[in-house]
């Protein structure tokens, strides 16, 4: 370790040598979500990158074990903070697995137009930033613009904009607003109108596309030996995807494509993303015209809390509802590995359960970690300036990637 | 004596209000993208307490000024002392003086006199501009290299292969005017767009020189580093490229720059391409319509007249540049380096050729 | 141009000029040289070779010395650490050198002001039209070489420093 | 206007400063820049004579120089680029051997 500093020391001060080290970050513009980039610069060339991640470690893993399961759940919001309601609904998923148990229909619905709302914010957020930092800054405020209509909806859902805690296990927290799909229809047409906006600007625009094209290429073997998911995967060329391969919730019941690249380059990456947005508008367009009438909870005193009125108004509903605070769901001994597509890619939750009312161990595979890790492999060879776009596409999101 | 006296009232005037335009410039920036952007923008400050009216432009004329001048202004302690303070003076100078070879009227009449406007009469004032331009680029490396920071390093190194390239592509746009036109003299080739072709198209050099019009934009557009071409100072690369180790006054002067680049750039496009202070069928004696109409008008009014044309002309190019700015992803550097020498420098060489045949061929 | 202007060019001249072979920091070298190539366009100007002072100024100051930056910080160049010649050849060239000079300034001091006076400027000297006049008729073939010559040189240096 | 031998004599100062710099200076860049220095004491010279002859032939022979020396700072700077990528020093006591 000191050795590797002297070393490192010594290349940095040597003055004869070409070679110039730079450290980007972890508080440089572009490497948002705190990261550093150690760079071997041949004048603008890239020579070697090593990646250093972890400056945004809170070991979410361990504070879990000691939170009973339903406690989980705010910390899940903290780990892909643009889109906390995927990361809900997985950890739901995953614990119900545990149980055996099925949420009502209407909550599963709930959460899939919930997770693909959060889809889309987080792909504009993506987007809009890899613009900015290539330099296109008003395209950025479009897509926040698209974003904060979105984070309307999820806060008029459930009340806030980023720590959700939407899910329980079990359920949701409350029923959808009235009128809500109008409003999520009526949001769609201001999004497809940002998106014909950033489409004139960007996707058609000759300084952009060269700016993204051939740029980080990524090689569909390398994708899949670096374990890479999500759009990253499948601007590669590999069309996996959770939703269909190993389809959760209701997304057999829906009818959506998976949209895949050529080349794996930034280019495809940002049509993926651009295109994934359509596809989750049409997922929630057929979920709205399908959802049904009902609860939105498991009717099971064992699971979930008791109504308020029997917590005020009875001892049973009070003594349910101390045991499901204080002790939690108890949940039977076993181990589950359940995945959702988060916005970045495979969002795993690998939980395990000694049958008392908190997990035993918990364990993330965070999508974007992937990605990061083959970072140092798409920027050999390219130039400072690939760095910011690469990275943006990449989508490092320091929550989820650190924990 | 009253010559030299005469000469330095417009240089005072001309550096008065390129100042404002300057600050201005700033706000017109922050504003306008705002409502481009669907923000509010800036609008803290407001006069005599709480106005109804937001007046934001007092905030960036007023306010930015009295902030970033009263900051503390940091050297990093490897810099080269000297060079980092004189980096922005070096930066500033050029960009300033290079505005008394820009003609900003016709010719103001008092008394017996007859004034022209334009600040120092240079008969070569293409080559002064250019010569200005070119000392620019010193400000800029010496900047990053006083720095003693990587960043601002690499940003010294674009700015200076930046700018040497694309003043390349910019003298050979030149060069078409100059040959169209036949002179260097700025004043004489504003007087020159005065005529109409066929009566009623204005016989603006954009319409003799629409290819080298669009290099120049280009070409001048790189010249004042601003997005696309703002490299040096991409903020999501390095940070604040050639000036990251600056703060206070002396980064203000730098932005400032930015601007009064920015100006010169509008000022040379109003002037070579697009008639300077010429408003279409106003001659110096009055209005001369189609059709052999003729209306006098005083001469003082005229060339009011001319001069709110000029400044009409140099603002729409300034409002165009911030659009521009606002609008398009900056390049990579060797995308930037290729779009100079494999794309605008043969076009411009290509222009040059095909504007000494028409020559020819209409001389002969 | 009257012995004042002279002296104010040519002393700012020397030093400057000095300056660009003592100073220990190439970048302060060359900034120098910036200054001296500066001077020197005034300088040209009362020669009343006005064209010829801004191409000093465009050339050498805005183009070559601005290359010559891009290089030194490019190689990312430091002070000297120490100039290991032979200490002979060292003492013999200041000395040498210094000589030299004196002697200059010694004829400077002995040179009179009354010898020939300059010729009558022609109409237009030293303006566009008359170099240009003789750039394309007396001087065309030179012309023509050397823009052959800049050619060369593009593509040489674009061949050396790609390889 | 001052005697010509006044410009004569200041343009050999500044040459024998030239010439010094490329006798003390071990660093090639600096070297170079005293070349041009000396180039630049000979384009004065040429100036002033023309100026004295009243004859414009002295100020094109200028703008030749110029054009050369142009051509000659950017091969020039690309040869020690050369030479400094593959030594690693430009110091031009360490460059003995012609081939690298």
């Amino acid at each position: 370790m000191a050795e590797a500093l002297a070393r490192q020391l010594e290349d940095t001060l040597d003055p004869t040598s070409e070679v110039m080290s730079l450290q980007m970050g972890p508080s440089h513009p572009a490497t948002h979500g705190t990261v550093k980039f150690n760079l071997k610069l041949d004048g603008e060339k890239i020579l070697d990158m090593d990646v250093e991640i972890g400056y945004l470690h809170r070991g979410f893993e361990k504070m879990c074990e000691q939170r009973t399961w339903n406690h989980v759940v705010p910390y899940t919001d903290r780990l892909n903070y643009i889109s906390p309601l995927i990361n809900n609904a997985g950890f739901a998923l995953a614990a119900e697995r545990l149980l055996d148990i099925q949420a009502p229909e209407r909550c599963q619905y709930i959460r899939m137009i919930m997770s693909e709302i959060s889809r889309m914010a987080d792909h504009f957020t993506c987007l809009g930033m890899a613009a900015a930092e290539a330099g296109a800054i008003s395209v950025a405020f479009y897509g926040l613009e698209a974003r904060e209509t979105l984070f309307d909806i999820i806060t008029a859902v459930t009340g806030a904009r980023l720590t959700v805690s939407y899910a329980r296990v079990g359920g949701v927290t409350q029923d959808l607003p009235e009128g809500f799909a109008e409003r999520v229809r009526g949001a769609f047409k201001d999004i497809r109108a940002v998106m014909s906006d950033c489409d004139n600007l960007l996707s058609k625009n000759r300084i952009f596309i060269e700016r993204m094209s051939g740029v980080g290429v990524l090689s569909k073997e390398d994708a899949i030996s670096y374990g890479v998911t999500g759009p990253l995967l499948r601007a590669s060329g590999v069309a996996y995807d959770v939703r269909k391969s190993d389809p959760y919730l209701f997304y057999d019941r829906v009818d959506f494509d998976v949209p895949t690249g050529t080349e794996g380059d930034n280019y495809d990456r940002f049509s993926v993303r651009f295109e994934e947005i359509r596809q989750s508008m049409r997922i929630i367009d057929q979920a709205l015209d399908q959802i049904p009438e009902g609860p939105v909870r498991v009717d099971d005193p064992r699971i979930s809390l008791p109504q308020k009125k029997d917590v005020y108004g009875n001892i049973e509903g009070l003594m349910n509802h101390f045991k499901l605070v204080i002790e939690g769901v108890k949940i039977p001994p076993g181990e589950v590995y359940q995945a959702v597509e988060g916005g970045n890619g495979e969002l795993g939750f690998y939980l395990v359960s000694d049958g008392s009312g908190r997990p035993y161990r918990v364990r993330v595979r965070p999508p974007c970690f992937f990605g990061m890790a083959a970072l140092g492999q798409m920027l050999k060879g390219y130039m400072i300036s690939d760095i910011i776009t690469t990275f943006g596409m990449v989508n490092m999101i320091g929550g989820e990637c650190d924990r | 004596m009253i010559d030299i006296a005469i000469s330095a009232i417009l240089t005072v005037f001309i550096l008065a209000n390129i100042m404002n335009l300057g600050g201005l410039l700033l706000w017109v920036e922050r504003k306008g993208s705002a409502i481009l952007q669907d923000r509010i923008g800036a609008n803290r400050a407001a006069l005599l307490g709480k106005l109804p009216i937001n007046i934001g432009i007092i905030n960036t004329l007023v306010a930015d000024p009295i902030k970033l001048f009263t900051k503390e202004d940091f050297v990093p302690p490897n810099a080269d002392k000297f060079l980092h303070w004189m980096a922005p003076i070096l930066a500033m100078v050029p960009a300033l003086i290079a505005f008394i070879a820009i003609p900003f009227g016709d010719i103001l009449v008092i008394g017996e006199r007859e004034i022209n406007l334009q600040a120092a009469n240079l008969n070569v004032g293409i080559l002064y501009i250019l010569g200005m331009v070119s000392l620019g680029v010193y400000g800029v490396v010496l900047a990053g290299w006083a720095s003693n920071s990587r960043w601002a390093l690499l940003g010294g190194i674009r700015a200076s292969a930046q700018m040497i390239s694309y003043e390349i592509a910019l003298g050979l746009a030149l060069i078409g005017v100059v040959m169209t036109f036949g002179t260097l003299d700025l004043q004489e080739i504003a007087r020159a767009q005065g005529h109409m072709i066929g009566g009623v198209l204005p016989g603006w050099g954009i319409f003799y020189q629409p290819v080298a019009f669009f290099i120049f934009l280009t070409a001048g557009i790189a010249e004042s580093k601003r997005i696309p071409f703002d490299l040096p100072e991409a903020e999501a690369e390095l940070i604040s490229g050639y000036f990251t180790e600056y703060s206070g006054a002396k980064q203000a002067t730098f932005m400032l720059v930015d601007f009064l680049e920015s100006i010169i750039v509008a000022g040379l496009i109003t002037t070579l391409f697009f008639g300077g202070w010429q408003v279409p069928f106003l001659m110096r004696d009055g209005l001369h319509l189609p059709g052999d109409i003729f209306y006098p008008l005083p001469s003082l009014l005229v060339t009011l007249v001319q001069h709110g044309a000029f400044v009409t002309k140099l603002a729409f190019f300034c409002w165009l540049q911030i659009m521009i700015r606002w609008t398009l992803p900056r390049f990579r550097y060797d995308q930037l380096i290729n779009l100079g020498w494999k794309i605008l420098l043969p076009i411009a060489l290509a222009n040059v050729l095909v504007t000494g045949l028409m020559i020819l061929i209409f001389q002969a | 141009m009257d012995l004042l202007t002279f002296f104010m060019l040519a002393v700012p001249l020397v030093l400057f000029a000095a300056v660009v072979i003592l100073h220990p920091s190439p970048v302060y070298s060359a900034m120098s040289l910036v200054v001296v190539m500066s001077f020197l366009a005034l300088y040209f100007f009362f020669l009343d070779a006005h064209m010829l002072g801004w191409f000093q100024i465009i050339v050498y100051a805005g183009s070559i010395m601005v290359l010559f930056l891009f290089v030194i910080m490019l190689l990312n160049l430091q002070n000297d650490p120490q100039e290991h010649q032979q200490p002979s050849l060292r003492t013999a060239s200041r000395i040498g050198g210094a000589v030299l000079i004196a002697e200059l300034v010694f004829l400077f001091s002995r040179s009179s002001s009354s010898e020939k006076a300059a010729a009558e400027l022609p109409e237009g000297f030293g303006t566009v039209v008359a170099l240009s006049e003789k750039l394309f008729t007396d001087f065309l073939i030179p012309f023509e070489i050397t823009s052959i010559l800049l050619l060369i040189a593009a593509v040489g240096a674009v061949v050396l420093a790609k390889r | 206007m001052a005697p010509i031998s006044y410009h004569l004599i200041l343009s050999g100062i500044l040459f024998t400063i030239g010439v010094m710099g490329v006798l003390l200076r071990r660093n090639t860049i600096i070297i170079f820049m005293a070349i041009e220095l000396m180039l630049n004491a000979v384009n004065l010279s040429f100036v002033a004579l023309a100026r004295h002859l009243g004859s414009m032939d002295g100020q094109l022979i200028v703008l030749f120089v110029m054009a050369v020396a142009a051509a000659e700072a950017a091969v020039g700077l690309a040869i020690i680029l050369m030479v400094f990528r593959n030594k690693e020093t430009i110091n031009a006591d360490e460059l003995k051997l012609m081939r690298w």
